[in-house]
């Protein structure tokens, strides 16, 4: 967003579909028998207007633009008489989004008349030292709160490997967290049983390269009796 | 126990959060459930009648002390700071959230018509919205839901007391 | 005002230390001292004579909402009880090991740019992290995982239910 003006003025509006609503109200025309013409119309000035003060935001009004037109153009079409009935109408998939967007829209105003907590009702304020709480239990805690101290810290730092933590290497961290699960309940397992009996060559690949990542790093040890035999895991100790 | 209620009021009144029926029966652990609920109700009755400052509700799935409806002009003198409130573009999204959830961010955006990643995050921030997991179909993406505190911040008990969708539902119908 | 004893309970409610009739009459402007004062008597006596959990309390030159004396040793088996938090230090602790394991202490070191010692040992006494083996380098260093009740802690189903930092990034839109 840079043009102040461009925000005031949409700021009235909190996306396409919202504008459509405004406009169908103040036409006072019906959401299901939408004059697609008249709308439309209306519809592309207005954003005409908005893109004179900014081209940026508009991309999403721009595709409800398309929409609105080419909505337009199959209407124009003559209908074809035998199947008359059974033609859908162009504007019905339009419609559905639009209810339901109305739909949210006024949920939305619903929770803002709600009694919200810290404007409408208080509770009592707490001193933050007042209860110290207990070290061996946790409560649940957001899964958001855990990823924004990683990022702070990779802000910090500056460190740009830290930015490259991808879904492939805690793939590999879960398979190397229940091979330890594992083995800690049964002492040794062997590698069939490692890979479980539903094994997809994923799985199987992440299995191998746990396995090996946790050998490197002297975690576990593998024993083989005799060549080509069964590969026994356990964990190395101390 | 015969300042059962009494010891149940103090509970209530030192947590910091809803407490639950559950939590209070741990602690009280010879007081039979029947009891713990009835004297919860009857508190509830008598700040009702009392029609004081403070009231006796229930949020979360818990009980909370909290202020009438009609000093909060007083309050926000006290506290000399306007309420921080939700954006409409955020309170849109939130309602997705909130009646559409396990909900993927491209399903608001559906919704909505516009990109949602700012009015998400700030949702995140404040802890109304939390990533509940990811979906199982091809690119696993993360799904969306509300959070203890977004009941706690709306005053609702449980998600089944949100109003319903009214105009949604004349739709499918 | 016909609800002045309701308002200033609510007053002396929401503040966090004991609120003074001065205070509160800065806050109702129009109110005469007197029934201010005789307000808040009248309140400390309903609540003497109700002789329930809480009551209304003279302190430190001004009045505050406490739980009588009575009740007391149930506060303390709920305070006991309380689940505790994670402070930040050991929330970017936890993190790193999170998303770098099997990893180093010197490696969380490295990325925080502090000692760990700390906050490590109490992730590891509350049982999120774990050792899982020795490093075969000189000195034989320790490896640290994160355990099954971190994964119940945050909600996650696995490792891979963590979000990505691309994920992350998406949201800023």
């Amino acid at each position: 967003m840079t043009s102040t003006a461009y925000e005031i003025k949409l700021d009235i509006f909190e996306g396409p579909l919202d504008l459509l609503l405004y406009l169908i109200k103040k036409n006072e025309v019906d959401i299901y028998d939408i004059p697609i013409a008249l709308i439309t119309r209306q519809y592309i000035e207005y954003i005409d207007a908005m893109k004179t003060l900014n081209l940026d935001l508009a991309g999403e009004y721009l595709v409800l633009a398309a929409t609105l037109t080419h909505i337009k153009s199959r209407m124009l079409l003559p209908v074809s008489e035998e199947e008359d009935e059974e033609e859908e109408d162009p504007r019905e998939e339009l419609v559905r989004q639009l209810l339901e967007y109305k739909a949210f829209k006024e949920a939305a105003l619903g929770l803002d008349r709600m009694k919200i907590l810290g404007r409408d009702v208080f509770g009592r304020d707490y001193a933050g030292d007042e209860f110290e709480g207990d070290a061996q239990t946790i409560g649940e805690i957001g899964i958001f709160e855990l990823v924004e101290a990683f990022r702070r810290m990779s802000f910090d730092t500056g460190q740009k490997e830290l930015m490259e933590i991808d879904i492939e290497k805690i793939s590999l961290s879960d398979r190397i967290n229940d091979i330890v699960d594992e083995l800690e309940k049964k002492g040794e397992c062997t590698f069939t049983d490692l890979l479980g009996e539903s094994s997809n060559r994923r799985r199987l690949i992440y299995t191998f390269l746990a396995i090996l990542e946790l050998m490197k790093l002297r975690i576990v040890k593998a024993y083989q009796s005799v060549p080509y035999g069964t590969i026994r895991i356990c964990l190395a100790g101390e | 126990m015969d300042n059962l209620k009494a010891v149940i009021e103090t509970l209530i009144f030192v947590s910091d959060t809803p407490i639950t029926e559950a939590r209070i029966k741990v602690i009280l652990q010879d007081i039979k459930e029947k009891e713990i609920s009835s004297a919860i109700h009857s508190l509830i009755r008598e700040y009702e009648e009392r029609d004081g400052g403070i009231f006796l509700r229930e949020i979360a799935g818990g009980y909370q002390f909290r202020t009438g409806e009609t000093t909060a002009p007083w309050v926000q003198k006290l506290r000399g700071q306007k309420p921080g409130t939700l954006s409409p573009a955020a309170m849109e999204t939130l309602a997705v959230v909130a009646y559409r959830q396990p909900v993927m961010k491209s399903e608001i955006e559906k919704v909505r018509g516009v990109d949602v990643s700012g009015s998400l995050r700030g949702l995140l921030e404040k802890n109304l919205v939390r990533m509940m997991g990811r979906k199982n179909v091809p690119g696993r993406p993360i799904i969306y839901g509300t959070t203890r505190k977004f009941l706690e911040t709306f005053g609702l008990n449980t998600l089944s007391d949100l109003p319903t969708l009214r105009e949604f539902k004349e739709l499918e119908g």
